[in-house]
């Protein structure tokens, strides 16, 4: 983080700057997508962006997520460098052919000769009372492809930079956002900065247990961080920021420190994010490990709308803070 | 293919207790959703809702001419659907609160309301999700033989969505017993139908060799007209059609939907809630044909708000699930 | 495994006797897909079927997996008890809608009173030459979702017995296998029998490890298993038969047993099928392991068509034993 | 929209040397297939490949009408596709052979060849997997003011998957340069096309509002004279169009199959190839016009065996890549 006091903008805010700013520098750069020009999406990420830039950049669909990340590929290996916009990450399930069995392997192909810089920015997260099909978060599933990288942005300074990083990159990025941090603030420099992929960030300094926290479940972590420093259990936060790539050894060497870790994820819990970090932790730190790595992630149901069950179904802060005591009973 | 409007075509005999039991059900829905946006206006409904309000005429002049056991799919602006096809308020309204008596018990709310007792398949917020499910309920039909419709509702924005395409052509292959019903409500949430919808829609499924048809969607009647002779034509073996219904929706695009000058002018709502209004309509048509008096219409719009109030109260004091449960269902 | 001398079937002939008793004996049992008819799929296991049941139950469908997948979720709402054959598991990109957000969550969402009792029967495996998008094993993005049952049969017996019991289970059941395996031949009892799932095969007893192997890698860990004899490592091989849902018991108690654990499967490493697997061992076995659990997957590359390349990606027999091996060098 | 028949259509000037030009390009494809054949049968070729023959007058008389810098996207069928848009044989069987100096380093195989510096941006295993591609390179031809077309070769087949009319639907909206060329050889793989497409092909893309034609697709002549009137039209900002051609594949599937008689009769195939085969139509009016004669095109014939016959021998020698560049070209 820059030293300087700060701005603070919202999460939204910060993704509609990186945009913007990527826009104005690089007239390669379109977005596609349903409702993304007068209507700003329904979440109002993009609004005044068809304003500034017009229509023939930030251009409506119909409503094809298929067919626009289609042409989203045929128009990065041609020379333009578009950022599709999937509004529910739900809606993944309609583009994985395009995403997957298309952007992801054609690079690799071709033998290294063509090129598939693009952008797929989606959403996550539930507790919205949206139900099973506007809740999901399926993020595992693409970063279980080799050819893609997986940015999940925990504050609005990741988003701006990461976003800008993803526009720059010259493969397939899925980026995704929780749609519960959109208004959240946060100090977001105005200046041009990137942030680079495979880097995570330790988002809070502990000895005694390291929590790897993705997305929105970072603040889940930082709010169970502090209620554990009351109990006296000094938890690491750290934020991978891209999944993959992931940066093992930041998370590894955290580990050899404290010697305990949990990993949280707001995608399902089996087979999910935590799984592979959760594995290779309890792997790569096996002999400094003085409990087993927990795992917490959202519950394996599909998202139910009815309040109280919908809330049982996401990890909550004290959820967190009875998996980090468990670490700390047995011996 | 022919593709044709049937907007002007005569009516199946509508008598007077048909008539007011069509006229009494859109009331009805109309009732029902504004309940639902006063329930969100006072915070007290979870979650968002897309009201079919305007849209009336196409649930209740399809729907009547379904029998009960006869399939239909729905969208995320199902409620009239649901409503049409027979489903009790109450425990719709429970379900929309994600109450434990609910259709659904709670866990799929405005989006996934589904009710199997009236053929109902159910609700679903992938715009275009459900056209192979009707279209395997006509194959279910076909195959068991037994004589039933599946009748798919979808909004003009689902024709951007290939799977309609895939599902239109086995319909078409197999001759099944499917209605794909189009309510062309001009806007796919918040951009108008005309910037995302190239050619001429009913040139679509003709093109699959479906019968395609364009009806006056405010108009009840010729709804109904339409639909009975496709359903009858289905149920007889004819094979699949197409019905595009002209329609308007009344509210934003869901309730939170209020400030919708940058996409629809007032006046364009103005006017077709003052003109083409499809209750307004059917109910003069009522009182000049002599089926009903202008009172007899107050009376059962009257008694539909009373009614209509007593399920939402009733779903309003019906206990959620316990949390324990959300892990029952998952599988069957 | 039955006692009595048997018959021996290939698998392709074990999967082909399953479906026509099974449509015998229920008249709702139909299948639908490309070239599945007098085809009878490009590699010939549905031959024949077409002959006995009639084009009526055994449906040549166009070259629409979205779109088929589709009508089977709605054929199975709705009385039938559909088998869907997509040919490549690679295509399974074109139907995860149908399959995530339609069919696996139906029932959850109606509270229950919808059903759907489907099948999804499909392949993956490499090593054939096919390329990038005719060789992938993508089964780990199928067991994240909960509301789907994932089978992954190892030996002709098993698959007989286990595609009975999905086209009897109420569920949409993915049914995935190797194309590799076609001509493997073994036992098939000519008799009804069904395998449950959840249920996992001990296919080798062994004290020193336990190698959890699925699908092929189940050959590939019998054939690391005889190799590891000579070297004097005892291996217990551990076939869950079914990934979701997973006997954890089975798993576990083995390795409580050998205090070693090695997975193996062929989906991608990075966030694959093993992961899963393994943190749940390194989790629950934590007091029991003396070495840190190891995983064995795809390269988390394209899969190359060019032979030596394609060669490199795919979990062998030699390098499972180094990996065994290597558990043991440390201490 | 118009849908028409433009086989009878006059010819686009072809002079004797164009005419030669396209002989030899429909013969070096022919050549290049059976040695592809060949080279399965000696088991020195992995995996399958899907041939071309038959097609030739398809690929050729397109890619004709299309510029070097043009962009194609190809199918599981593809070698006659990019020998027409100017690829070398000699690197197209190093790429078949799996070899590094193959257009892809060996790592795509005949099922993804491209060639960036022709402007083939690849062939395809999903069958109608590259129509949103090339939908996108006509997005990219319009959004840089490049003036390059578009051309998405696909086969019948492709009809059936959805993505197809949601990317027709979307360069019809956008007015975009591509040309959708629709090689219908009758099967898709083991099934009649007639068992898969309901309605009538042409009035699918009409619908969309996109300029349909159909071609014989056994003439060089008439193919290219629609491909170049479309392209041109396209170029000038005419919107995209949807040609096809009416063809047959000589050989099976792919190069396995050889058992066909469950699928199609000796006879079908006799008749395709003695009295509609592309070359030899071609051929006899390249004689008929003066511009050629008859050992002149034996000749032709000849040296394309020989030269293609070198080509493959080229690739047989050449280094397959080494295991260790496994990891290479994953990522940019
Ligand atoms: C596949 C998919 N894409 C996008 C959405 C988001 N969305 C919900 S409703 C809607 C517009 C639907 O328009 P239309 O089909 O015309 O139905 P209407 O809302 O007008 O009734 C959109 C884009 C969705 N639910 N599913
Ligand atoms: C999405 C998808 N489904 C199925 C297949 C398997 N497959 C390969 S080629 C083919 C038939 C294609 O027929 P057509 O498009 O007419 O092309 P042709 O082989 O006749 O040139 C099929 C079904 C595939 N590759 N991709
Ligand atoms: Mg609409
Ligand atoms: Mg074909």
């Amino acid at each position: 983080m820059p030293e300087t006091p700060q701005r603070e903008l919202t999460f939204a805010e910060a993704v509609r700057e990186a945009l913007a700013e990527e826009m104005r520098r690089d007239p390669r750069v379109v977005i596609l997508g349903e409702d993304v020009a007068e209507a700003g999406t329904p979440f109002k990420v993009l609004s005044g962006l068809v304003e500034e830039f017009g229509r023939a950049r930030v251009i409506d669909t119909p409503i094809s997520e298929a067919g626009f990340t289609g042409v989203a590929v045929g128009a990065a290996m041609t020379g333009m460098r578009p950022v599709a916009d999937i509004m529910f990450g739900d809606f993944l399930t309609l583009t994985m052919d395009q995403i997957v069995n298309q952007a992801a392997k054609i690079h690799y192909m071709s033998g290294g000769k063509l090129k598939v810089p693009m952008v797929l920015r989606t959403t996550m997260g539930a507790a919205r009372r949206s139900a099973a099909q506007h809740s999901q978060s399926l993020h595992v599933w693409l970063s279980h492809v080799p050819g893609l990288k997986v940015v999940l942005p925990s504050t609005p300074y990741d988003a701006k930079g990461l976003l800008k990083t993803a526009i720059r990159d010259d493969n397939p990025v899925v980026f995704i956002e929780d749609k519960m941090m959109f208004r959240m603030k946060g100090p977001v420099p105005s200046d041009d900065y990137t942030i680079p992929f495979g880097v995570a960030d330790v988002k809070r300094v502990g000895t005694d247990v390291t929590i790897v926290a993705t997305s929105s479940m970072v603040q889940t972590a930082l709010g169970a961080a502090r209620m554990l420093e009351d109990a006296g259990i000094s938890a690491e936060v750290i934020d991978p920021r891209t999944i993959s790539p992931l940066d093992r050894g930041t998370i590894i060497a955290s580990v050899k420190k404290t010697s305990r870790a949990v990993v949280v994820d707001e995608g399902h819990l089996q087979y999910g994010v935590t799984a592979e970090i959760a594995s290779m932790i309890a792997d790569e730190a096996f002999y400094h490990l003085d409990a087993p790595v927990k795992r917490l992630g959202a519950m394996d149901v599909p998202v139910p709308f009815s309040p109280p069950l919908e809330d049982a179904t996401v990890p909550t802060e004290e959820a967190l803070v009875d998996v980090v005591r468990g670490l700390f009973k047995k011996t | 293919m022919t593709t044709e409007t049937r907007a002007d075509r005569t009516d199946e005999a509508i008598d007077a207790a048909r008539g007011l039991e069509f006229y009494s059900q859109m009331v009805h829905i109309r009732a029902f959703e504004d309940v639902v946006n006063d329930l969100y206006k006072r915070a007290a409904m979870p979650g968002l809702a897309h009201l079919y309000s305007g849209q009336e005429a196409v649930a209740v002049g399809v729907c009547q001419a379904l029998h009960r056991d006869d399939y239909i799919t729905s969208t995320h602006r199902g409620h009239g659907h649901c409503l049409a096809k027979g489903a009790d308020p109450k425990l719709m309204f429970a379900e929309l609160l994600g109450k434990e008596i609910g259709y659904c018990g709670g866990r799929g709310g405005s989006m996934h309301i589904a009710d199997q007792e009236t053929g109902n398949l159910g609700a679903n917020a992938i715009v275009g999700g459900s056209t192979g499910i009707a279209t395997g309920a006509a194959l279910s039909a076909k195959s068991l033989g037994n004589h039933r419709v599946a009748v798919c509702f979808f909004g003009e924005g689902a024709l951007g969505q290939g799977l309609l395409y895939e599902v239109m052509n086995l319909a078409a292959l197999w001759t099944l017993p499917v209605i794909y019903v189009c309510e062309n409500n001009l806007y796919n949430e918040y951009t108008h139908f005309r910037e995302t919808t190239a050619g001429e829609i009913l040139a679509r499924p003709a093109a699959f060799g479906i019968r395609a048809e364009r009806v006056d969607g405010q108009d009840v009647r010729a709804v109904y007209a339409a639909a009975s002779a496709l359903v009858a034509r289905a149920r007889e073996g004819g094979g699949p059609a197409f019905l595009e219904c002209d329609t308007y929706r009344y509210h934003g695009h869901h309730v939170g939907d209020i400030d919708r000058a940058y996409y629809r002018s007032k006046d364009e709502e103005h006017e077709w809630m003052t003109t083409r209004d499809p209750i307004g309509r059917f109910g003069e048509w009522l009182c000049e044909q002599g089926f009903a008096a202008p009172v007899t219409l107050d009376d059962i719009r009257s008694q539909a708000a009373t009614a209509i109030e007593a399920a939402a109260q009733f779903a309003l004091d019906a206990p959620y699930p316990v949390a324990g449960d959300v892990w029952r269902h998952v599988y069957a």
